[in-house]
């Protein structure tokens, strides 16, 4: 599929429009790729991509790209990411992992604080974690350990693909969080759309 | 002790010798980079450099760090050891044996160089190359695509284990290790300074008040708290102080 | 600007991979789109794409969107490097990419010099470098090797396009040291005390 190739003005508007996390207007525009014919510019890429699966549109003034309206049945109906796992979950998971099978008292004694009741529901529920049978002890206290859901959604072979305790020191995770972090700069998640408004 | 003997030895520490062989450890991360670093000085290919040469050349800033009293790290001294004994070993007659040779020992040195200079310029070259979010951008906020298998909770590898180094860090039995760091105190300094001041009747060099078996960092220390303790005994006028230019040697006096 | 019509399994995978939050192996897509001859689609939206301001790109398997890497100048956000990397740093994911799976003992060997504490954690959070493995040798030393992340962040397809790896290869710069010496002929045995260069 040849055409004339496309002027340069063009394929930068429209690489413009697609890195911005914001819609944005033909000014804003403007200031990333310098002064043309933006509208022109915003016409052509539209009638380009017209029969394709994403489409450049215009909403009161801001352009943006989306997906074709009628390939919407792809896209996520429910804006619903993921939840992160609590700080407590994900150290519970680590230890039954580390240590199975565990009893929770066993984790809380790791741990150093008491497990939430709801925090080992939130790793079964995930499917990470199940009961495995009981303790032969006084009590006889329930066991949890790790699931191959487990294994397969953090990549592992098996646990003793899990590094050891000489490993993690190693590799600096054995020190305190502030100290690791330092000098480590995270994106400060400015958008560049709102700096061209601004600018 | 001459005065002045001391301060050209203070003074090589903190100009001449920079401007020679810039001693600046800290910007080596150790024995085999400033190898490395060397070696490219002699601008050839690293499979032609000359490894006598280069030899003699870091064992001259061993010997320069040492004479200007820069503390240099174990693995330094590891080094020019083993760089010692290949520098005898090539020197001596062919027909002694020796085992490794030295042609072997130079040839593992020179191995190793290329090796790591390999690796420093894959490094260069990758972060030169298009990346994503700074010379590339994807998408910055997309619709999402409908999920196949819902998956309501997320975490990944590398939080896991940073969370079990954190409680594994956490409920260790505190071991707390004070790194050794030999200071000389400004208190220290103070006494020190205003006993011997009142035995001097003339001017003085601040660096001979200094303790004449400190060396390295301790000297250091003891110059600056020194330094600090002159101007305090200036201020509260119980010396004098005169120095003719900026860097000349700081000379003190008993105030009369 | 008209064509042939663009049938609509090559739109349905164009819009699965423009709407999806991360990318997306060809395996992925057909869950999403249904089987289909994916990776034709996938062939052809490049080749649509690939005069434009966006391209479609492969790397590690997996595809996605992003602006047109010559137009790097106009989109560049300076202000916003990814992530400031210690030149230690930068040499252990070298050495890491170009050799793995490799051991801590083996990137001090090559480095010479011990790594720090927190090189190996920041590479590992930002998700470029990860655990794979123990080797099967004494000490069974964790492994680690570059993710599908790392080729994504580098725009690599694959670690086939590091840059000179083929060179290296042939140059035998990727083999250790002990191996490279076993290539060269001595009147005596290799000795491996001369280690304590090392450090």
């Amino acid at each position: 599929m040849t055409g004339d190739p496309i002027p340069d003005y063009e394929r930068a508007v429209e690489a413009a429009v697609f890195a911005s996390a914001a819609p944005l207007t033909p000014a804003e525009i403007a200031q990333f790729v310098g002064d043309g014919d933006v509208a022109g510019a915003l016409r052509a890429i539209a009638a380009r991509h017209a029969p394709g699966g994403i489409h450049l549109v215009e909403r009161g003034g801001r352009w943006h790209f989306q997906t074709a309206s009628d390939l919407a049945h792809l896209l996520r109906r429910e804006r619903e990411e993921p939840r992160k796992l609590s700080r407590a979950a994900i150290e519970t998971l680590a230890i039954i992992a580390y240590h199975e099978p565990v009893s929770r008292a066993e984790i809380e004694a790791i741990r150093g604080v008491q497990t939430a009741k709801g925090t080992l529901d939130v790793l079964m529920e995930a499917g990470w974690v199940r009961p495995a049978g009981r303790r032969e002890v006084p009590g006889r206290p329930l066991l949890y350990k790790s699931t191959a859901d487990f294994l397969t959604h953090f990549g592992l072979e098996s646990r003793k693909d899990l590094p050891g305790i000489d490993d993690l020191r190693a590799a600096g995770l054995l020190d305190p969080v502030d100290v690791a972090m330092d000098g480590f700069r995270f994106d400060d998640g400015v958008d560049g759309g709102d700096d061209a408004a601004g600018g | 002790m001459d005065g002045a003997a001391v301060f050209d030895d203070w003074q090589m520490g903190s100009n001449v010798a920079a401007e020679r062989l810039q001693i600046d450890i800290a910007g080596w991360e150790g024995p085999l980079d400033l190898l490395l670093t060397l070696a490219r000085n002699q601008r050839v290919d690293l499979k032609a450099i000359s490894i006598l040469e280069l030899v003699e050349q870091y064992l001259a800033f061993v010997e320069q760090a040492r004479g200007a009293n820069i503390e240099l790290a174990a693995d330094y001294l590891v080094m020019a050891a083993w760089l010692a004994l290949l520098k005898s070993a090539m020197l001596l007659p062919k027909e002694i044996e020796q085992d490794p040779s030295p042609e072997e020992m130079a040839l593992r040195l020179q191995l190793r160089l290329q090796r790591l200079a390999a690796m420093r310029d894959a490094g260069a070259r990758l972060l030169g190359r298009d990346r994503l979010g700074r010379d590339v951008f994807a998408r910055p906020s997309p619709e999402g695509v409908r999920t196949i298998r819902r998956r309501l909770w997320d975490a990944d590898l590398y939080e896991l284990i940073a969370a079990y180094g954190q409680v594994r860090a956490r409920t260790a039995p505190a071991l707390h290790v004070v790194a050794a760091r030999r200071v000389m105190s400004l208190d220290t300094a103070l006494q020190r300074l205003s006993t011997m001041l009142g035995l001097a009747i003339d001017w003085r060099d601040l660096i001979s008040f200094l303790p004449p078996e400190v060396s390295g960092d301790l000297r250091r220390s003891a110059l600056a708290s020194s330094f600090v303790a002159a101007l305090e005994l200036a201020r509260t006028g119980q010396c004098e102080l005169q120095q003719e230019a900026a860097f000349a040697p700081l000379y003190l006096k008993a105030k009369a």
